[in-house]
């Protein structure tokens, strides 16, 4: 008897490799449905959590909370064999252990792209842009084209800047193209760098110009609505914005392209794209952790993760699964895919541990402030600095 | 304070008799399974809330936290999340000159770790700081370190209770006048007023969660019927990001805060207004009392008890406003009230001790208000 | 019929004011209706009609998730609700608007004073009451832990309402031999019905979209209400908002309340106390 | 001054009719009462006249002009009601200075009408109270008061003073008298007190489930009612009625046969039809009753059954072979319960009914 | 049956004082009406009976128990409200039988008690409405209903008859007597009508602001009013009182000088320990002045302000050298307004009453 809290949006595909492993192992497997905000969800285990409840075994964690709720969760290097770790992108298990403890199995992966109109780019004459700057000419050049063509909705470049914690991914891969960074690996901050003020002066000039003033205030799902409705030539997203962008009744099915973000320019610039993703994590208060984690080891596994990509679309946290002819055939642009995961930023998450929060709050709080106007960058990301040296403890958190 | 006007204490003053007694047992009895259940339910949750705000705790260390009296409140010293129990010490930084420091809680003992490799180390003498090595006194250089902390000293929770009372003043200000404004209509007997009503207390049946994302739907600026509506009626030229444009937002929250609480009061008013003495409208009719005179003079003074109340618990509502402002707008500092504050330390941040105290410190703030109504709306709660 | 005793424009001025206002509150949940009848991709338009007609969205809310089983975890648990504050704070109310007793102010300030914590500050202290009493998802928790909320509001309003009752029918109802509870009950009830019908249905309403609690205290898709079953529902990934079927959720659960209102409101009605007394 | 007609006017509640088929005319200036038995429609007349009930039929004119459209606030009359109406959350000084101060009146000006009103009211002392701590004589001239302030042309009063005592209730008749020569306004006035409806009436409208039975002056209503439920209705004690039939019927007069008396009983009335054998009801007033040794052995006879001395009065309930009569005796009489004493029924103070109620136009009397 | 004492009872609203050190003996069965003036107290008086107000300080004893503490349930009274009280939301049926049904009584013998009283109230026909669609006397009627269907041991009547009209006055009088005498249950019985006290009362309680002034049958307080406030308060129309000294003191009367009088007039009260010179006044009731022109030529004279005719009795207003007289004249008088008459002030309807208002005590005038 095993509870399962699993995101809803995934619900029936969980649902089943739960059964399967049920039916194989004989258990038997209680699903959650848990809330669709990722805030809320988080809230709602650390309620439990704190509380030492057992009546969740197995959680399905975003890729920013195993320093959160480390203290709660099993070491699971000594429950699942290595061979089975060391299939995942290390960047992933990595980030997934907190003073050398896992705490959590990669389930999926997910990362930033840019999406773009093929049909748009090739009206102008543009291609896949490689930096920021042609993204911005890029979007300008079609954005007046398309108002000019009457219009009028038509934004260039459309992404997450309302304050929450899309904005900190959004920020994050502005300043990883540019060669900058959050935190640095002795724990001290380094965002006051010139490469952070170039990414974010650059994408402060995008608001208003070529993204709507609204985008302040855009998640993904808003973002995609202006993408999806045609407004938009290009799009930072998730991967999930691929399939609808070429679901039944898609205006823009067959005109959308992926491709890793683009780079920044200078010293260090480089394509990125912010990790996301969902990791599997057996509660230290569960009553049967090694039955629980048997079966995250059975969700996490190659062969469910292979079901899930070809019957979900979910990116395989197992590299060899790129490779996989079934699993490329059901999803051809997984292998461009591949490399944007192997570069993929993590949110210095784990580092931070239980405050990330806060250091992502402070992060989206002053990138919003530039990108609203409110500050300029320089004075910006020097405050944000001090905020974070501040918190870090010297470096310690 | 509020309770007991000077003629109930007067009356008050007369030897109760036994009979009045029994009376008053009476009432108690009357009261106690409401008492019971209500401490039940409240007791347990406030008292640990206030004790929490005393503590260090987070959210991972509940259970062995420590008790440090009113600092997440107001402190004045080396802040307390810099305290590493472990350790002993505070991990400082001085913003000014961009270093970092270890003070030791015991000895006092300052090390310069700017430079992990070659740190520096201070001895405290006679309150001031001087080289551990050469002696050389080091002036000034604890000063940055110490400084105000805790909540009260937090720029975002000022900025939060700002905007708290701003959001509560504008919204329910509109919510009354609104509210009264429909209770009327509907008391006046109009022909389907039965439709009327329920179409009133749409908004109020919508869930929050779902409204609030509906209208956060409405009013995107690209997609959203808001824009669509005003640019259609020629009012705007071009779509304005309602949410996003940080003069707007407050003003986007009102508006949907008012839609969907408006009913609320428009219901309770309209209860009020239903269980008004009928004879003396009559006599203001023969009178000759402008129907608005009769409202200023007659209906609102009898409605008042009831409006104070609603108004009351709007007041409670609008000054511990989050789900709508969270889901709109999210952290903005724009429009983040001091619920939203206080869910953030407490949640998001961990820090169950600070949250805690925003949460007692919130309550503190509506309780003053609540205090300032009572009394700017002459209720006399001991009276009859 | 036409206001009595006001001019022609007067009254126009007063259908018009109506309208707006019906517009300003109608208006969003006939955008929720447009929606919920829209194919997904029709949402990220302005489209004043749901020409397409999809009532996949309605099917949709039902498979999948046992969304009726929810709905009637709502009705449970906002009927005990309201019944179970009503009938704690009637008498409450009784007492403190009726008899005059030392502490009265002070009792009714602390009873306000217990719905001025927010709600993520009593969340921890009430998920450890829960748990300790053992009603952790369970129906009967939420009931509970949604007299936080209800109570203090009921006894307010009913106490004020109360206080406005002429003392004399107290007086004609002890002269009868009627006790205190004879006298709420037979003579004071029945005139209450505008408050209480009132506050029963904001108190309803308010247990019905409750939410945090709700989400907190239960766990189990067959214990969960409306709100959180709403929140749960997910599209295809993480990020996907299945608007249509939220939206769609939302008009179902609206219409039981219009229901109910339309039912409860032959109770309010007006002039219950007239003829009483002279005075 | 102003005139008010009621033109064939009728009032239903539901199916209930309440007012029949009223037409009356009251003239300008004057002051007209309504009595009649408790429910007969004197309340729902006046709120007619006020504008607070719609007219079912018929039409209702102030100062000549249709009114059943006007607002009441239109009308410029003042009501006083019978269930107070006081503004429970106002003052005794707020309730009645409100009307002055929406007139927006002189706030000096209102002062001194209120404490005028208030002085003539005897509540100088209340000014301050909340009507729930007055007692009903003092709710009940808090409303007269409110009426009084307000000046308006037209009166309309419901049972002003039905709640005082009687020397109080002597003193605001009087005063209500001086108000009526002083301002010259219509007053309309609904009263059960005998004696402030013969004092103030200039003429008294009686009504009898909702329908008016005559309309007169005081003395006229008194001497010469037109139908026996009049006759019975005003004056207190009533009047007694005994069953008889017609004896004779000449030009000078009528003979009412008795039961129980040898001769009929001589009555001053013309037989206005009636013939000789007519069952009518002969009605006497119990202090037209002549008591004593003195008076014809041809007169009733019976035995005391009860005697109410009154102080000023006493009044004799005797079982006579006729029927029962009350017979109002001096206050110095003897006369105990169980003696027997023999009545007089002088001619000319007797009333005759023919059995369908009407009366018999009679000769002699008339208002003194 | 229950006898009721207040012992030194005093109440309190907040400062003022309402009931002052109240002393009464309410006899077991008996039938006690209490007068006075608006706002003395008569309600409260009422009310504390009813255990509807505490008692601020004295005892209050039911059947010799003190029941300052008793509840109001527990002391087996029933009370008729001034303002009706009546439960808006019950018809006049439920209203009345409410109380029983609270006493648990029989279905069968709540519907007969209720029909009974709605029979002698005469409101058969309205059994089925609410308050709402009833006239204020109909209402006033649902309030006695409602207390005759209990049959308790003690009645309390608060103005009862106030909205009622006087035939239907007079029945409900009876009625009441009627009861009281079937009953024999205690009543307290509070009006301002003459006659109902009057007629009704075993013994009337004369109340002013709050303090008893007298206690006595009806006629002893008709004819020995103690003091000057009793005199004028009962007795309709008032007493009249003249300002003027005494003249003369002997044992067999005392003889007032009044101002424009050449003698002074003879009065037979006892002296009382007045001496002569003393300041006293002189009253007299209108119906005992004689008028016409065999009264001496002593008496006062002067002219006719005013001609009140009620019917049955004229009121002339006269202004005397001595002062403002009311005379009751009898109908048939031919006296008018401007006419100059002679008054006869016989000596022994004299009351002389001294600068304190206490009474001279009469001496040849009993009740009858
Ligand atoms: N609740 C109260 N607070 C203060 N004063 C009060 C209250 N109730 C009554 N009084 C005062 O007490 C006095 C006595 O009132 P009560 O009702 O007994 O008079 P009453 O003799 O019945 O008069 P009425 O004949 O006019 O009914 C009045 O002056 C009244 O104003
Ligand atoms: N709203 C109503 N619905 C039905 N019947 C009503 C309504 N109002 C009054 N009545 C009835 O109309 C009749 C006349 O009422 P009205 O109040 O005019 O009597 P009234 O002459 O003033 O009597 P009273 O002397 O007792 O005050 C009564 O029989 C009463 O029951
Ligand atoms: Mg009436
Ligand atoms: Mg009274």
């Amino acid at each position: 008897t095993l509870s399962c809290s699993a995101l809803g949006t995934e619900l029936e595909l969980c649902r089943e490799g739960a059964e399967a492993w049920a039916e194989a192992t004989g258990n038997t497997v209680e699903l959650v449905s848990t809330p669709n905000s990722a805030t809320d969800r988080l809230a709602l285990y650390q309620q439990m959590l704190a509380s030492g409840a057992s009546d969740i075994d197995v959680f399905v964690i975003d890729v920013i909370w195993p320093g959160i709720l480390e203290s709660h969760l099993v070491d699971l290097s000594g429950l699942v064999p290595q061979e089975d770790i060391d299939q995942h992108f290390p960047a992933i298990v990595d980030n997934n252990t907190v003073d050398g403890r896992l705490v959590a199995l990669p389930w999926f992966i997910d990362a930033g792209l840019l999406y773009y109109r093929t049909d748009l780019l090739d009206a102008y004459g543009q291609t896949v842009p490689q930096t920021w700057a042609e993204m911005a000419e890029a979007a300008a050049a079609i954005q007046e084209g398309e108002r000019a063509a009457g219009n009028a909705q038509f934004w260039g470049y459309v992404f997450q800047a309302s304050a929450y914690e899309g904005l900190t991914c959004n920020a994050l891969e502005w300043i990883d193209a540019y060669g900058g960074g959050l935190i640095g690996d002795d724990g001290r901050p380094t965002v006051d760098t010139p490469q952070a003020i170039a990414a974010l002066e650059e994408a402060a000039s995008w608001v208003g110009a070529i993204a709507p003033p609204g985008v302040l205030n855009y998640t993904e799902e808003e973002s995609r609505g202006v993408w999806q409705a045609g407004n938009a030539a290009f799009m930072r997203n998730w991967p999930y914005a691929w399939a609808l962008s070429q679901g039944e009744d898609s205006p823009i099915r067959g005109l959308v392209g992926v491709a890793a973000l683009p780079r920044g320019e200078g010293e260090g610039a480089g394509h990125t794209g912010a990790l996301g993703g969902a990791q599997l994590a057996v509660s230290r208060y569960s009553e049967h952790p090694v039955v629980a984690a048997d079966l995250v080891r059975y969700l996490a596994g190659y062969e469910e993760q292979k079901r899930r990509a070809i019957a979900g679309s979910f990116n395989p946290t197992i590299m060899a699964l790129y490779e996989d002819p079934e699993v490329l055939a059901a999803n051809p642009f997984f292998g461009e895919l591949f490399d944007t995961f192997t570069h993929a930023v993590a949110r210095p998450s784990r580092i931070t541990g239980a405050r990330y929060n806060e250091v992502s709050s402070a992060v989206f709080s002053a990138v919003h402030a530039v990108l609203s106007g409110e500050a300029a960058a320089a004075e910006a990301l020097a405050d944000l600095n001090a905020e974070l040296n501040r918190m870090s403890r010297g470096g310690r958190w | 304070m509020v309770a007991g006007g000077s003629s109930a204490r007067v009356r008050a003053a007369a030897p109760p008799s036994s009979h009045h007694r029994r009376r008053v047992r009476r009432a108690w009895l009357f009261l106690a399974p409401m008492l019971v259940v209500l401490s039940l339910v409240a007791g347990w949750p406030l008292a640990r809330t206030v004790a929490l705000s005393l503590t260090d705790a987070t959210l991972n260390t509940l259970d062995e936290a420590n008790f440090v009296g009113v600092a997440n409140y107001l402190a004045y010293g080396p802040p307390l999340d810099a305290f590493d129990p472990d350790a002993g010490a505070y991990y400082l930084y001085d913003a000014e000159h961009d270093r970092h420091f270890v003070l030791d809680a015991q000895t006092g003992r300052l090390t310069d770790e700017t430079d992990r490799d070659h740190p520096i180390v201070y001895d405290r003498v006679d309150g001031d700081y001087v080289h551990a090595e050469t002696g050389e006194p080091a002036p000034g250089i604890a000063d940055p370190l110490f400084q105000w902390s805790g909540v009260l000293a937090d720029r975002l929770w000022w900025r939060a209770v700002a905007n708290t009372l701003v959001f509560a003043i504008a919204s329910v200000s509109l919510e009354v006048i609104l509210g009264v404004a429909i209770a009327l209509a509907l008391n006046a007997g109009l022909q389907a007023r039965g439709l009327l009503r329920a179409a009133v207390l749409i908004p109020w049946a919508i869930p929050t969660v779902v409204s609030a994302k509906m209208w956060g739907w409405m009013y995107h600026d690209s997609f959203g019927v808001m824009n669509d509506i005003l640019l259609g009626l020629g009012v705007i030229s071009e779509g304005l990001a309602w949410t996003a444009d940080p003069h707007l937002a407050m003003a986007a929250v009102v508006f949907v805060d008012v839609w969907k609480t408006t009913p609320f009061l428009a219901l309770l008013v309209l209860a009020a207004l239903q269980m008004l003495p009928g004879e003396c409208y009559e006599a203001a009719r023969v009178d000759g009392v402008h129907p608005v005179t009769v409202f200023w003079r007659v209906t609102l003074p009898l409605i008042k008890p009831a409006l104070v109340v609603a108004i009351i618990f709007r007041t409670l509502d609008a000054l511990r406003i989050f789900d709508l402002i969270y889901v709109l707008t999210a952290n903005t500092e724009a429009t983040m009230t001091m619920s939203v504050y206080a869910r953030q330390e407490l949640i998001d941040f961990q820090n169950v001790g600070a949250g805690s105290a925003a949460s007692t410190l919130l309550v503190f703030v509506i309780a003053l208000v609540t205090v300032f109504y009572l009394m700017a709306g002459r209720v006399r709660l001991g009276a009859d | 019929m036409a206001i009595p005793g006001r001019s022609r424009p007067a009254t126009a001025a007063f259908y018009a004011a109506v309208a707006v206002i019906v517009v300003y509150t109608v208006f969003p949940f006939y955008w929720a209706v447009n929606s919920s009848l829209q194919t997904p991709q029709e949402l990220f338009d302005v489209t004043w009609f749901p020409f397409s007609f999809s009532f996949g969205n309605y099917a949709h809310v039902f498979d999948g998730q046992p969304f009726g089983r929810n709905i009637l975890n709502s009705v449970f648990v906002a009927v005990l609700t309201v019944g179970i504050s009503l009938a704690l704070s009637l008498t409450a109310a009784h007492a403190l608007a009726r008899v005059r007793f030392r502490g009265r102010g002070l009792l009714l300030l602390a009873i306000l004073s217990v719905s001025m914590f927010p709600q993520v500050a009593v969340l921890g202290g009430m998920y450890e009451l829960i748990r300790s009493l053992g009603l952790y998802n369970s129906l009967y928790g939420l009931v509970l832990s949604y007299m936080i909320f209800t109570l203090p509001f009921t006894v307010w309003v009913l106490t004020t309402f109360l206080r406005e009752l002429p003392r004399e029918l107290e007086d004609a109802a002890i002269m009868d031999g009627a006790g205190p509870w004879t006298t709420l009950t037979r003579v004071f009830l029945p005139l209450m019905g505008p408050a209480l019908v009132t506050t029963g249905l904001l108190a309803f309403i308010a247990a019905w979209n409750e939410f945090l609690f709700a989400l907190t205290f239960t766990l189990s898709d067959s214990q969960r209400t409306v709100p959180v079953a709403i929140a749960n529902f997910s599209g295809a990934s993480q990020f996907e908002l299945p608007w249509g079927n939220i939206m769609a959720a939302s008009v179902i659960v609206t219409v039981p309340l219009i229901v109910l209102v339309l039912v409860f409101q032959r109770r309010i009605v007006s002039g219950l106390t007239a003829g009483a007394v002279k005075g | 001054m102003a005139g008010i007609v009621f033109d064939r006017v009728s009032k239903r509640f539901g199916t209930a009719e309440v007012i029949r088929n009223v037409d009356l005319d009251i003239a300008p200036g004057s002051f007209t009462v309504f009595v009649g038995p408790s429910g007969c429609g004197k309340s729902t007349l006046l709120r007619l006249i006020a504008g607070l009930e719609d007219i079912t039929a018929g039409t209702l004119l102030i100062e000549g002009c249709p009114v059943n459209d006007v607002a009441p606030a239109k009308r410029g009359v003042a009501m006083v009601f019978q269930s107070y109406a006081l503004y429970p959350h106002m003052s005794v000084y707020q309730n009645m200075a409100f009307g002055l101060s929406l007139a927006k009146t002189d706030r000096r000006e209102t002062d001194r009408r209120v404490r005028e009103a208030a002085r003539i009211l005897q509540m100088d002392h209340l000014l301050e109270r909340k009507p729930k701590d007055l007692s009903g004589g003092q709710r009940q001239r808090v409303a007269i008061g409110r009426a009084i302030t307000r000046e308006p042309k037209v009166f309309l009063f419901d049972e002003p003073l039905s709640n005082l005592d009687a020397a109080l209730r002597v003193q605001m008749r009087l005063e209500i008298a001086k108000l009526h020569r002083a301002l010259g306004a219509t007053m309309v006035y609904v009263t059960h007190d005998q004696v402030e409806a013969m004092t103030l009436a200039e003429q008294i409208v009686v009504l009898n489930a909702g329908a008016v039975e005559q309309v007169g002056a005081p003395l006229e209503l008194y001497h010469r009612p037109q139908n026996r439920f009049v006759a019975g209705f005003i004056g207190s004690p009533q009047m007694n009625f005994l069953p008889g039939t017609l004896a004779a019927a000449g030009a000078d007069g009528v003979a009412v046969a008795l039961a129980g008396l040898a001769s009929p009983v001589p009555a001053a009335v013309a037989p206005d039809g009636q013939a000789a054998g007519a069952a009518v009801s002969l009605g006497i007033r119990p202090e037209h009753i002549v008591v004593g040794d003195g008076v014809a052995a041809a007169g009733p006879h019976g035995r005391i059954a009860l005697v109410e001395r009154l102080g000023s009065d006493t009044l004799l309930h005797v079982a006579t072979q006729a029927g029962h009569l009350v017979v109002a005796a001096g206050a110095a009489t003897k006369a105990r319960v169980g003696d027997t004493i023999r009545l007089g029924l002088p001619a000319d103070a007797c009333h005759v009914f023919a059995a369908d109620g009407r009366a018999l136009a009679r000769r002699g009397a008339t208002e003194a």
